[in-house]
């Protein structure tokens, strides 16, 4: 069975799906779904320990060897997306059940965690291919079950929100498929491994520059970097409580692993970063990205579109380290990912805690709450910690290697911005520090509890994991830095 | 050439339109066209699913749509400037890759000569059903058939969970008398109706087990199955189709076509092969192909089938629900 | 010399009208439009890739040797399928929108988004 | 008795031509709705069963014969239907014939 466990991963819950509309009762289907998740999680954590003992993992589907057939390739890289998306969805179910009793009516329940493991499966599919072309149809079920999720959301914005999502989502996946088409057309393969092999020949004609173009800017798309940020924040503000902690935590991850993976083990580091001006745009779009969204995060007033904001300022940071083009900023990257996910799934699950009991986030709704809501706020203010990178936090972690990365390379002034775009996070975050626990509650609030146990639980956990990992990085440096290695096929 | 020709005038005329309803037919044009092109160009398996999907089921769904939420699209172009600015941008990056390609039909582009070969020579042999596009779709590059396969169950489930409202059963004298004022006002369309519909059905049978020798698979027939439903259901009323097909037991059924699928991975799986390795099926390689995507065909006829009648049956729902708000608030 | 690709520019043309569409037009369901002449044209290029002159249809048969390249038709099948899917997905969307806000234009939609915020 | 066959297919084939052309022309010149749809419907229905049969003639195999007749009992089962349909549609939004408007007119008139 252990050579089956790359498909097992992503079939599981693909198969778990259909099988809750059999199932129908929101309540077994909840816990069928927590199973299958957690057993992903499971098969993700035994994943990555073979392939750090042994290697890259081939897997041919149907039996068709690989540019025929399709086969699923696993390497380290995909190996840390996999556990990062396994372990947010597992985590973020455990919640699921209490707040989704509140926030979706009960004959849609069944539904949701229908979409919700379509997702997590499409997610698993888009990480672990080694086809092009799966990619994008596996990119389609992640996102097609992710529109139908924030459409979910209780306020009528969310539909909004949700529609804005799928034309820039369609745009940017029909942008990926014509850069596909474009490189199939030049070397008449879709087997990544095979394209790395067969483009270099034709790496200097038009077609693979125009094959390029499209595929970055239809990943960036779905990355929602910055300027094509506008669908994200009021996606993850509207739509329900879990899923903006599922989605926030892997979704944009899923969309940097792709541009990842298609300009360094795709097109090859080399190419990539001397036909474009990458490095130039990157960087540059990524530091406009953290400044710009930070300022707008600090004129919030809703804080779920608070922390949206300030996911889209963290993506910059992530791109800064990418376009950094070493292995030091790959590691840092590949650091900030995995931390990103563990503070933003701590915050969001809180804010989830945070309106299962008041029903609303807006900030003028916080007054108070740090003496009603104390391990809730506290878990808030933890996260915040580390999204401002205070030392013995992940977010410490993840930013000094981003910033000894910048030095190494010689870009002081980047290294400069980076700490300064932390002051920003100061701001925004002491904005809610400054509600929960220097103003007296609003009227009617008063009678706040702490929320139930269940949201408790996931969120301290995610929490302690962002203190464990802020305090005992070798783990998560090891791991990433691996990883970044195999990327520009130096080290083991 | 003549057809890009016509594409392009339809595409302006889309562009220039402001009544909905003209765009939607168009549309549907626009599919039919590109699926007489996709003929053209010896394409015959897509040409037979655009036509079934884009002059069909997607400009019906339009037509719903656009019966609930207006006919006339007001607002002039807002950010046009900008829009034009960045179209161009982008076309002419296009046009500007398209100077290094292969030509048109030329023999020797890179496409034609490294995967496509080992499925042309190699298929009859290794999977032994005359149509490739059937084999490459269900065999060689089966996963991504399973992926499509959820897709649109996704959008199934997606459709439900938005629209899907709880409707009342009606009274049965209800139902009747309805049927009793409509049967006089349709009695051509019901009549020749009945008699096609059976012609339908048979049509999408031929087609679901056909597919291995010519056009045609569980995705068409899927769609052309449900285009008899539709049918019915417009012609008899939704009430009326409602209480032939319950609706718990569509949903199941569009599980099941997935389930089906993928139980015939698993139990790949479980006679020590790959996932989808159908070789394994049966003692004889070939029987093992033969029989793989017979059940996989069937699994996808099975969640088109149910997925589209669920769409349908959502939106026309939602639909008349609105008119019959809107009348009562007026 | 560009004859032989006359056939991916008026293709190029009709992705650009489609692509504008989405972007330009505010009502909802015209984008949804404009989304399906755009990934049709992405197809009609994708199916153009596969020809071959003197090919045929791909069905194996006697007396033809020449067959148009198998791969990108199944691709093809396959994007229909997802297109269709979002088509679906984006009008029930726009059904809703109607439904909470009276309106599928975009610039109504978006001032009383405003007004709520 | 081939080139009997071959002469019949091809004149079936022109006629069929020629009826759906001038049902084209009809659709451009005749002047409202329901002329068209006059148009259109007759001379299509018998152009496209003209045409089907001309192919019958040359095509003998079975299986394809087969095809082109059930193609036409379609045809010509849908075809009426479908012009039945659109002028009841027509009808029902409350489009009048032409001749009808103008009687109501002069009525009107006098």
């Amino acid at each position: 069975m252990l050579a089956h466990l790359p498909i097992l991963q992503v079939i599981v819950p693909l198969l778990a799906a259909p099988s809750c509309i059999i199932l129908r009762r929101p309540g077994w289907v909840w816990l069928f779904a927590l199973l299958v998740s957690g057993s992903a999680f499971l098969i993700s954590i035994a994943l990555l320990q073979q392939v750090m003992d042994s290697g890259v993992i081939v897997y041919e589907l149907g039996g068709w060897e690989a540019p025929w057939g399709i086969e699923y390739r696993i390497d380290k890289l995909n190996a840390i997306l996999g556990l990062i998306i396994t372990g947010i969805s597992t985590i973020v179910l455990l919640a699921a059940h209490t707040s989704i009793q509140e926030e979706i009516p009960e004959d849609r329940q069944t539904l949701f965690y229908v979409l919700y493991l379509l997702s997590l499966a499409g997610m698993l599919g888009i990480v672990t291919t080694g086809d092009a072309f799966n990619v994008f149809v596996f990119l389609e079920i992640s996102s097609l079950s992710a529109y139908a999720l924030i459409a979910l959301g209780r306020d009528r914005r969310a539909l909004w929100a949700s529609y804005q999502y799928l034309i820039m989502g369609s745009i940017g996946a029909t942008f990926i498929l014509i850069g596909i088409g474009l490189m199939y057309q030049m070397t008449g393969t879709l087997n990544m491994e095979d394209l790395s092999r067969r483009l270099p020949e034709v790496a200097q004609t038009r077609t693979v520059f125009t094959a390029f173009a499209f595929l970055i800017v239809g990943i960036c798309l779905k990355l929602a970097l910055f300027p094509l940020h506008l669908w994200l924040p009021n996606a993850y503000a509207y739509a329900p409580s879990i899923v903006t902690a599922f989605l926030a935590a892997t979704a944009t991850k899923v969309a940097l692993y792709l541009l990842i993976r298609f300009t360094y083990s795709v097109f090859g580091g080399s190419f990539s970063f001397t036909t474009l001006p990458l490095q130039t745009i990157f960087v540059v779009l990524g530091l406009l990205g953290v400044f710009a969204a930070s300022i707008t995060a600090i004129y919030q007033k809703n804080v779920k579109l608070l922390f949206a904001y300030s996911s889209v300022a963290q993506i910059g940071y992530m791109i800064v380290g990418y376009s950094i083009n070493s292995t030091a900023g790959l590691t840092a990257t590949l650091l900030h990912m995995f931390n990103h996910a563990l503070m933003k799934g701590a915050l969001f699950l809180a804010l989830g805690a945070v309106m299962y009991r008041i029903g609303s986030v807006e900030l003028r709704d916080f007054h108070g709450l740090g003496r009603q809501m104390p391990f809730t706020m506290a878990a808030i203010v933890v996260g915040s910690l580390s999204l401002i990178g205070v030392p013995l936090t992940v977010g410490f972690v993840s930013k000094w290697y981003l910033v000894l990365a910048a030095i190494e390379n010689g870009w002081w002034p980047v290294a400069v911005l980076i700490l300064l775009g932390s002051l920003l996070a100061i701001v925004y975050t002491w904005k809610i520090v400054e509600a929960a626990y220097f103003k007296a509650p609003q009227a009617g609030n008063e009678q706040v509890r702490e929320a139930p146990l269940s949201f408790l639980i996931p969120v301290w956990m995610l929490v302690s994991a962002n203190i464990y990992f802020g305090i005992d990085t070798r783990l998560s440096v090891q791991v990433a830095t691996a990883a970044a290695q195999s990327l520009f096929g130096v080290g083991p | 050439m003549v057809l890009l020709g016509f594409l392009v005038c339809i595409a302006i005329a889309i562009v220039r339109l402001k009544d909905l309803f003209a765009v939607v037919m168009l549309s549907g044009i626009y599919g039919l066209l590109s699926a007489s092109f996709f003929v053209t160009l010896d394409a015959v398996d897509v040409a037979f699913t655009e036509a079934a999907v884009g002059a069909g089921i997607a400009t019906l769904l339009m037509l719903v749509t656009v019966t609930m939420t207006g006919r006339y699209e007001h607002s002039a172009h807002h950010n046009s400037i900008w829009a034009l600015a960045v179209v161009l941008v982008t076309g002419v990056l296009l046009i500007y890759g398209t100077l290094d390609m292969p030509y048109f039909g030329s023999v020797d582009a890179p496409a034609q000569l490294h995967v496509a070969p080992r499925y042309i020579n190699n298929s009859m042999q290794e999977i032994g059903v005359p149509n490739i596009v059937t084999s490459v779709l269900a065999s060689y590059r089966g996963y991504d058939t399973l992926g499509e396969v959820v897709v649109i169950f996704t959008a199934g489930v997606g459709v439900l969970a938005l629209l899907s409202a709880v409707h009342r059963p009606e009274k049965d004298d209800g139902i009747v008398s309805v049927n009793v004022s409509m049967h006089e006002k349709y009695l051509i369309l019901r009549v020749v109706t009945k008699i096609l519909i059976p012609f339908i059905l048979l049509f999408a049978l031929y087609v679901q087990f056909h597919g291995d020798y010519g056009p045609g698979g569980g995705f068409q027939a899927g769609v052309i199955f449900a285009a008899a439903i539709i049918l019915y259901s417009m012609l008899f009323g939704m009430s009326t189709a409602r209480r032939v097909i319950s609706q718990p037991l569509i949903q199941l059924l569009s599980a099941i076509g997935v389930l089906v699928y993928g139980s015939v991975g698993v139990v790949s799986i479980l006679n020590g092969g790959n996932f989808l390795d159908y070789n394994l099926l049966s003692d004889d390689p070939v029987a093992g192909q033969h029989l793989g995507i017979l059940l996989v065909e069937l699994g996808i006829g099975c969640t088109v089938t149910s997925v589209m009648v669920i769409i349908f049956f959502n939106f026309a729902g939602r639909t008349e629900d609105h008119m019959r708000n809107e009348r009562k608030s007026a | 010399m560009f004859l032989g690709l006359y056939n991916y520019w008026i293709v190029v043309v009709l992705m650009m009208i489609g692509f504008y569409i989405i972007i330009a037009h505010g009502n909802l369901v015209k984008k949804i439009v404009g989304l399906n002449i755009f990934q049709t044209s992405v197809f009609i290029f994708y199916i153009s890739v596969s020809n071959i002159d003197g090919g045929t249809a791909p069905i194996l048969a006697e007396g033809f040797n020449q067959y148009s390249n198998p791969l990108p038709h199944v691709l093809i099948l396959t994007a229909i399928v997802v297109g269709i899917a979002t088509t679906a997905l984006g009008l029930a969307l726009a059904m809703r929108i109607k439904e909470a806000y009276g309106s599928i234009e975009e610039e109504e939609i978006q001032q009383r988004v405003n007004r709520e915020c | 008795m081939d080139s009997v066959i071959e002469f019949s297919s091809a004149l079936c084939l022109l006629i069929g031509s020629f009826l759906c052309l001038s049902g084209g022309v009809g659709i451009l010149r005749f002047p409202d709705f329901y002329t068209r749809m006059h148009a259109v419907g007759v001379t299509d229905t018998l152009g496209a069963a003209m045409i089907l049969i001309g192919l019958m003639l040359l095509r003998p195999e079975n299986l394809v014969l087969f095809k082109l007749i059930m193609i036409l009992l379609m045809t010509l089962f849908i075809n009426p239907t479908a012009s039945h349909a659109l002028a009841r549609a027509a009808l029902h939004s409350g489009l009048l014939p032409l001749l009808h408007r103008k009687d109501k007119n002069i009525g009107a008139e006098s």
